[in-house]
């Protein structure tokens, strides 16, 4: 009898299958939004089974809680539309149908012909681990050997908000929502426990599945939350704080990989004496500009002193 | 004793996805929102029951982030709609 | 079968059905989702070329590249869905 | 060994209160029954299982963790069920008006 854990990794394969094809054909995009969380979640189980637990964290707080809420954000703004269907013809469909059938056909000769079992790259990890400064692999990844990939990674979210920031502007002078006295007792209870864990995720990343993008999501639920239920509201006056935030975390990961080039190293090639302290305060300060570009990403305008309504002209 | 607890975490995914029906079929946005609430209920008791499984307590850390950021897609759906119905 | 055979295959799909809605969507939120599934299924296929049979440790590098890729994916669909509001909000404007 | 059995039964029970909440979910006839059937069922569901993992658990950070993820479902479940279910009051008063 085969292994009752594989009948669940099929199961959970053709559930994510059908959700990513419900997503696509489902009719109300309200629906669409719900199912694509779904897959989210889902997603993060397959993470699991596949023994990468950091990336489940990263899915499950990134991939379902922070995009479930801008899609809904997103859906709430365009509801207006009628979704207007312009028929595609059904050649074209056929067509694309018959391209994307190859591209899996010969994709999945490709992938069975490869071997799972090549040693990849850990080994060198497991061998330089100890000169890291972290006992946890993947952080040792992402903050020692591949620093440059997440000096990118943050300089994209730097980025991105940038655009974002110049696509739309404006304030919000709808008054506060009210969700009453069950919510807000909640909120005093949830805010600070979510900082909490946050915290703790950062910390833990230096030997355990956690780290800065796991926390800085975590912190960023909380920016959502705040904002959601009008307990912050931003104001024009609280630029210069944001962009420094948004900055902040750019700014030292870069000054410190100048400040150990400068010491006749290679950049990145931290002293290993002082890498577990490097790696900390470069997390920490990341982790922070993280939580505060996701949470900004989510509102999703420059607060200017001009009300929405005009901008819209 | 596993394979016990194999078939459990099977009864518990086919249970969740029949919740799909339900979200498929609506009709109102609150039973979708409810039964997202449902997966992720029952995806933060799979992860507990994995964790023991695959013998990675770090996944405990995993199911505390499900159970803290299934509350945010849900809370911007209630203040949207309230938006809404102003 | 193994686990890392299921969701490599699984992945694929993903990624297939995902670039199958990217050329045929109209609707631009539903185009954004799809491209989103591409990513999924292209983070799957770099997770199971790290997936070790389980006593074996899986490698690292694969993963702390998706997570990466998670991060950027967030940004990309955070300024693609802002360009969505933005463009309704032109539209509907023009329209009154 | 008897501990083993006794977990084992916690989490069985568990899954079947999972089972009975789709159930409801899907055979109750409006939204408001169906908010009743799924927290419910859920919490009690969650509440057996997180028990059971609990005594099956190899540490106290373990079994602290479990019990604090037991608390926050169980925090957020119960105020996620009271949204919905102003929500869902509110939507039905504006539509009998």
């Amino acid at each position: 009898m085969a292994d009752p854990l594989l009948i669940f990794d099929a199961l959970l394969g053709v559930a994510l299958i059908a959700l990513a094809i419900a997503v696509l054909v489902v009719r109300d995009r309200f629906a669409m939004i719900v199912l694509f969380i779904i897959f989210g979640l889902m997603t993060a189980l397959a993470w699991v089974r596949l023994s990468a637990p950091d990336v489940a964290l990263a899915e499950a707080a990134i991939g379902t809680g922070l995009a479930g809420a801008l899609m809904l954000k997103t859906l709430h703004h365009i509801r207006a539309a009628p979704a207007a269907p312009v028929p595609v013809s059904v050649g074209v469909v056929f067509a694309n149908m018959g391209f994307c059938a190859m591209v899996f056909v010969g994709l999945a000769i490709a992938f069975m012909a490869t071997s799972l079992e090549a040693p990849g790259l850990a080994p060198q990890v497991a061998q330089n681990i100890d000169a890291s400064g972290v006992a946890h692999p993947v952080t040792a990844v992402l903050l020692n050997f591949r620093a440059y990939d997440t000096l990118m990674e943050v300089v994209v979210l730097l980025a991105a908000i940038i655009a974002v920031w110049m696509i739309e502007r404006g304030i919000e002078q709808a008054p506060a929502r009210h969700l009453g006295e069950i919510y807000r007792g909640f909120a005093r209870l949830a805010l600070p426990a979510i900082v909490v864990i946050g915290t703790y995720l950062l910390w833990v990343g230096a030997y355990a599945p956690g780290g800065a993008f796991q926390g800085g999501a975590a912190l960023a639920a909380v920016g959502l939350l705040l904002l959601l239920s009008g307990l912050y509201r931003p104001q024009p006056a609280h630029r210069p704080i944001a962009r420094l935030g948004f900055v902040l975390g750019i700014a030292v990961f870069a000054s410190v990989a100048l400040l150990v080039a400068s010491g006749g190293r290679l950049p990145f090639e931290y002293p290993p004496a002082h890498a577990k302290t490097l790696i900390l305060l470069i997390e920490g300060v990341v982790t922070i500009s993280i939580a505060v570009t996701l949470a900004a990403l989510f509102h999703g305008r420059e607060p200017e002193a001009i009300p929405v309504s005009e901008t819209r002209a | 004793m596993s394979t016990a607890l194999s078939i459990t975490l099977i009864v518990i995914l086919l249970s969740i996805l029949g919740g799909l029906i339900r979200i498929l079929r609506g009709p109102s946005p609150a039973e979708r929102m409810l039964a997202a609430q449902l997966f992720g209920t029952a995806s933060v008791a799979m992860l507990l029951i994995l964790s023991h499984l695959m013998a990675m307590p770090a996944l405990l850390d995993v199911a505390l982030v499900f159970a803290l950021l299934a509350a945010v897609t849900l809370v911007c759906f209630v203040v949207l709609a309230e938006e809404e119905r102003r | 079968m193994s686990s890392g055979m299921i969701f490599g295959l699984t992945g694929l799909a993903i990624f297939t059905i995902g670039l199958f809605g990217a050329l045929v969507m109209v609707e631009p939120l539903r185009r954004v989702l799809a491209l989103k599934l591409c990513s999924v299924g292209g983070g799957f296929m770099l997770v199971v070329a790290a997936w070790r049979a389980p006593p074996e440790v899986a490698d690292p590098v694969p993963h702390a590249l998706v997570i990466t890729g998670i991060v950027v994916m967030i940004s990309a669909t955070a300024v693609a869905l802002a360009l969505i509001r933005r463009l309704h909000t032109l539209e509907h404007d023009s329209d009154d | 060994m008897i501990l083993d059995i006794l977990a084992l039964t916690l989490i069985a029970l568990g899954a079947a209160f999972f089972v009975a909440g789709t159930i409801g979910l899907l055979r109750f006839p409006d939204t408001l029954c169906r908010l009743h059937a799924l927290t419910k069922a859920d919490g009690l569901g969650m509440g057996l299982t997180c028990l059971g993992v609990t005594l099956l658990a190899g540490s106290a950070g373990e079994i602290a963790r479990i019990l604090l993820i037991w608390f926050f479902v169980a925090a957020s479940s119960a105020i996620c069920g009271h949204l919905i279910a102003r929500h869902v009051r509110r939507a039905t008063d504006t539509e009998e008006r």
